[in-house]
């Protein structure tokens, strides 16, 4: 595995050198080293010789597509991972976009590792990491651990689909062979199951921990309202107080206008500092359109978002 | 003066405690995620996790905090204002970096011209419990910033962690109060000597290699510098560090509520959302999130330090590890330095 | 639950059809329960979804969502457009925990007084079978009032 | 307080007058303050609003505040009803210096809906107590359209006054218009006031801030004789909130009136 990073690292920074150099963007938006382990952040680059510090590994876990509405004055050149580029789509058809305004660097995803959940897997903290074929290897004081690369994967990659970026200029390295890791999305299926009450009472003790820093609003590509439904003081939908209503009514709405629109990235749930589960709001919301709808977001450069647009004999059973 | 307090009766200690006081102490909400809370059982008390996701000044200066009710009455408006429970209250397990923080909001809330009454109510009926910090993070840098993993100042009793018991630390007249607690011993010559040791180890490992002296002076040239065009990039504008910061203080003031009935409410405010300066007329004084950066910055390093001798930074951390798009303040602070490596120069912030 | 208690039920009514089926109702005298409260809309497309979860949040027991019948939209597709939104909100609210019929849909056309007040009863009834609403609804002790312990003085403003 | 008289001022009905009476005739009594300070007015359930007053403490037994609509605080004190109870806070800020303003000129230059606390100003200058501590004072005030214009009866009483130099100007005129047609910097040019031995105060929004000052410059004005009063959002009025910031100073507490010299060696974020 970190082989396959290297070279499409190398591939990258190539690319990006080349993007510069020729100055057919002004900046490229890729991976950087970042000061603890497990991590990468979100770098600039606008010389060749910047290239040099873009990386890649299995920890770039942030949708770079965020930063297209902060660029948006610029030709930018990207490194997209499959669900980047499904943002992208997803955003192009809502018009955010000059067609040629950017440049998709592609690469194929190998899914990333859910860095939490490797902190919980050992005791004390993490100091060093690194990969070594399919595996992580963490280091701490006083331990040394080898682990499983796929089995610290994020939610969100697991049930992932379209792991090869499309729409790209370019794709670095082959495309991947297209499966889930398990099979479409156990968690929603079970709570599902579950009844009502208990689904109810698990939403709420989830949202109940929100601190209301708006991190999933903001990390989402997709979230690009002017003024977002919280802040509007007139009509005031929200108070910002103390009852797990308004809190509710916060996820409720930020996970339901993602309808047709999320890319299922996890973003929001990885930026989320109190760890409340997100995705599996916005997963459901994807499952629901896919079956309702026949959508899946950013797979088709030219369909509608499903509540854009309608058909005539869409299903009505619910209504009387 | 000091003492130790076995663990076995760690559990019975903090009954006791629950029964005289008010206890807030970390709890776990879900695994990886504690918050200082109003303690009913010894049980909820969790101290795994080095620093709670919201600092302790969660306790003195609450998120949400209702400032007074009202009511109309016909043509009169009832006011109700809020009185505080009676009890004395006990903030335990609180690192030293939390607690220099609630000294620095302290120093803005209670002023000479205008007291904030509903921080120093709170204050004055607190009694400190800190914990020292025996394996600090890699995140640490409060030797840096004018702390330490052990620092006492701002403690009236300080804990430290031997194992299989605490180290107790009566510092003041607060602390002192307790010197008759049941559950505390004499302290052992050996914890003595395992206490410096545990010092030295955790001094050494959080070492003082970032450069906070003097950046002040630094910043002060720096108003307009380029710097910002670079720092403020990956920002995404979300809240976290400020909400999670133990010496951000910013808030607003909102009515909730109808026109019958309803209370007056001041919230946490950060200042890298962009209504927080938005003037009604529609001017923002701070448009981008590079004015909103640099605020964030120079307030701590720099317009605070003007006003109170002090950088609004207690090196907790908690910024660094909660960043969505990992933005490390440690870097900034580097940056300012001229001793800074020469690859910051192409942005790597 | 509460003796007598009897459900409140709001009612978005599309001003072309829905609104003037329950017109229709009450000119032709049908009776039908009067535990709706009616807000008129243009269409049942303009519903925001906020509009139902926000009565949600105030303690309304049901949400009642009325419109054209398909093709008969005043403005060709609005009730199309709502009919998509609806589909999702209804399951995504189920999904989360939120009992089913809480939020409620239907089709009258300004011809059907007699379906719109058997659309009510319906409502109505489900609506009692899931007694008040507790979910979601935002406790009225945390606004204002019968706060223990809060001192009272009366201060001139 | 209560809300003795509410009328709207301009034409376009965004800006209304309040003069509140105390409740308490010991609050009135305790309440003191100097032009250029503000109150942060309160609504039950609408929220709180800082506002400059408008009328001068020399006008005893009651407070004039001068409303822009434009918030939700504000829109619902445009809709407040005489008789109504509101609350205050105050007064906040530091004010006019006007213990500096003796024996000098003064020139105030105003614009807008800003002219509230220079009404204050002139208003507090031109009373018959403190007439003779100033010299001479001209006034300079701006508004978009004649009906925009802010206390049209005082205007036309201070234009007969002797002892007060006021010119008034539009950025637009009407066919009834009789006055200058032209943007306040550029009749400041045009009058072009004696920069010795007098002060500048100004007021209005922050374009005409911004063109004002190289003109007064141009007028040999110091620094330290430039007063203007500035704007921000504002929550606690205190100092503890935070937002209203410039560099390290805080506009409602170390402000609002700060003088040219001061603002020169703060951050541009205003």
């Amino acid at each position: 595995m970190e082989e396959r990073s290297k070279a499409i690292q190398d591939r990258i920074r190539e690319k990006a050198k080349e993007l510069l150099s020729k100055k057919e963007v002004d900046l490229v938006i890729g991976f950087g080293e970042w000061t603890l382990p497990l991590r990468t952040t979100p770098i600039f680059i606008r010389t060749p010789e910047g290239a040099e510090d873009l990386i890649w590994n299995s920890f770039c876990e942030n949708n770079l597509a965020i930063y297209l509405h902060k660029f948006s004055q610029f030709k930018v050149g990207i490194v997209v991972k499959g669900c980047d580029a499904r943002s992208i789509i997803a955003l192009s058809l809502e018009k955010r976009f000059k067609p040629d305004q950017l440049f998709l660097i592609g690469v194929p995803c190998q899914r990333m590792v859910d860095r939490r959940r490797v902190k919980k897997a050992v005791k004390g903290e993490i100091l060093r990491a690194h990969e070594q074929g399919d595996q992580i290897i963490v280091e701490g004081e006083d331990f040394n651990t080898t682990l499983r690369r796929d089995d610290f994967l994020y939610p969100s990659c697991q049930v992932c689909t379209h792991r090869t970026p499309m729409g790209t200029n370019v794709l670095i390295g082959d495309p991947v062979k297209e499966s889930p890791l398990i099979e479409t999305h156990p968690e929603i299926k079970e709570f599902e199951k579950k009844s009502p009450e208990e689904r109810w009472r698990f939403f709420e003790k989830e949202s109940s921990r929100c601190i209301r820093c708006y991190a999933c609003r903001e990390v989402c590509p997709m979230c690009y309202c002017a003024e977002c439904f919280v802040d509007s003081s007139n009509p005031k939908w929200i108070e910002k107080g103390f009852s797990t209503s308004d809190l509710e009514f916060y996820h409720i709405v930020r996970a339901y206008h993602q309808t047709g629109r999320c890319s299922g990235c996890g973003a929001c749930e990885r930026a989320c500092p109190m760890e409340i589960r997100l995705t599996y709001l916005t997963q459901k919301l994807n499952l629901d359109v896919r079956e309702l709808f026949d959508f899946e977001t950013g797979i088709k450069a030219d369909t509608l978002p499903p509540l854009s647009t309608f058909e005539i004999d869409d299903r009505q059973e619910f209504i009387k | 003066m000091k003492l130790r307090l076995d663990k076995k009766d760690f559990k019975n200690f903090l009954q006791n405690l629950i029964d005289e006081y008010d206890l807030y102490a970390p709890v776990q909400l879900t695994e990886g995620v504690s918050v200082f809370k109003k303690i009913d059982q010894p049980g909820e008390v969790n101290l795994t996790q080095l620093h709670t996701q919201k600092p302790a000044k969660d306790v003195f200066f609450p998120q949400s905090e209702v400032m007074f009710r009202y009511e109309k009455v016909g043509k009169q408006n009832q006011m109700i204002s809020m009185e505080e429970g009676k009890r004395e209250r006990i903030l335990f397990g609180a690192r030293p970096c939390d607690i220099e923080a609630i000294s620095i909001i302290e120093k803005v809330f209670v002023g000479e011209e205008y007291t904030d009454v509903y921080f120093l109510e709170k204050r004055k009926k607190t009694t400190i419990i800190g914990l020292g910090c025996n394996h600090p993070l890699s995140t640490c840098f409060c030797s840096s910033a004018g702390g330490d993993p052990f620092l006492r100042a701002g403690s009236d009793l300080f804990f430290i962690d031997l194992g299989e018991a605490y180290f107790v630390e009566l510092l003041t007249e607060k602390g002192m109060a307790f010197h008759k607690n049941k559950f505390f011993k004499e302290a052992d010559p050996k914890d003595l000597t395992f206490v410096k040791e545990l010092e030295e180890k955790a001094f050494e490992k959080v070492g003082f290699s970032i450069p906070v002296d003097g950046i002040e002076k630094r910043l002060d040239l720096m108003g307009e510098s380029s710097f910002w065009d670079r720092v403020h990039e990956k920002c995404i504008g979300c809240r976290i560090c400020t909400y999670l910061c133990p010496t951000c203080h910013c808030f607003d003031m909102v009515d909730e509520g109808e026109h019958q009935r309803g209370q007056r409410v001041r919230h946490w405010d950060s200042c890298l959302s962009p209504l927080y300066s938005l003037e009604t007329s529609g001017h923002n004084p701070r448009p981008t999130c590079r004015e909103r950066t640099r605020q964030r910055l120079m307030h701590k390093f720099n317009y605070f330090p003007k006003n109170f001798n002090q950088v609004a930074c207690v090196g907790c951390g908690r910024c660094i590890l909660y960043c969505p798009v990992h933005f490390d303040i440690r870097k900034a602070i580097i940056w300012t330095s001229p001793k800074r490596p020469k690859r910051y120069e192409r942005g790597m912030i | 639950m509460e003796k007598n208690w009897e459900p409140k039920i709001l009612a978005f009514l599309c001003n072309w059809c829905s609104y003037a089926g329950a017109d229709l109702a009450g000119t032709s005298r049908i009776q039908y329960p009067p535990n709706i409260r009616v807000i008129r809309v243009p269409c049942s497309g303009r519903i925001n979804p906020l509009f139902i979860l926000k009565a949600l949040q105030a303690g309304i027991d049901g949400v009642l969502i009325s419109g054209c019948h398909p093709g008969d939209c005043h403005y060709i597709s609005g009730n199309y457009i709502g009919r998509r939104k609806s589909a999702t909100l209804k399951r995504f609210l189920e999904y989360l925990g939120l009992e089913e019929g809480r939020v409620q849909f239907s089709w009258v056309s300004a011809a059907e007084g007699g379906k719109f007040s058997q659309v009510v009863d319906e409502v109505v009834q489900d609506i009692k079978k899931l007694g008040p609403a507790r979910r979601f609804v935002k406790r009225e002790d945390l606004r204002g009032q019968g706060v223990e312990g809060s001192r009272k003085n009366i201060l001139n403003t | 307080m209560v809300v003795k008289k509410a009328y709207v001022e301009t034409t376009d009905r965004m800006l209304r007058t309040l003069e509140l009476s105390f409740l308490d005739e010991e609050d009135a009594r305790a309440f003191h303050f100097i032009p250029g300070q503000f109150c942060e007015l309160s609504l039950l359930g609408k929220g709180e609003a800082p506002l400059g007053i408008a009328s001068s403490p020399t006008e005893n037994g009651s407070l004039k505040f001068t409303i822009n609509k434009a918030g939700v605080v504000t829109t619902a004190l445009h809709h407040i009803e005489e008789g109504a109870e509101i609350g205050i806070r105050g007064p906040l800020g530091n004010g006019y210096p006007i213990d500096l303003f003796k024996g000098k000129n003064i020139l105030v230059i105003g614009g807008g809906f800003a002219f509230t606390t220079l009404r204050s100003l002139i208003a507090y200058l031109i009373h018959p107590e403190n007439r003779s501590k100033v010299n001479e004072i001209t006034v300079i005030y701006g508004a978009r359209m004649p009906g925009l214009l802010l206390y049209k009866e005082e205007l036309n009483q201070w234009e007969k006054r002797s002892d007060l130099k006021l010119v008034v100007t539009v950025d637009w005129g009407d066919k009834d218009w009789k006055g200058k047609v032209g943007l306040v910097p550029n009749v400041l040019e045009e009058v072009a006031p004696s920069s010795e031995n007098t002060y500048a105060v100004i007021c209005g929004p922050p374009i005409m801030i911004k063109f004002t000052f190289p003109k007064l410059m141009a007028l040999r004005f110091p620094d330290e004789r430039i007063y203007t009063s500035l704007e921000r959002r504002m929550k606690c009025g205190i100092g503890k909130c935070g937002r209203c910031n410039i560099g390290h100073l805080y506009v409602c507490k170390n402000g609002p009136v700060f003088n040219y010299a001061q603002l020169k060696k703060l951050p541009k974020d205003y």
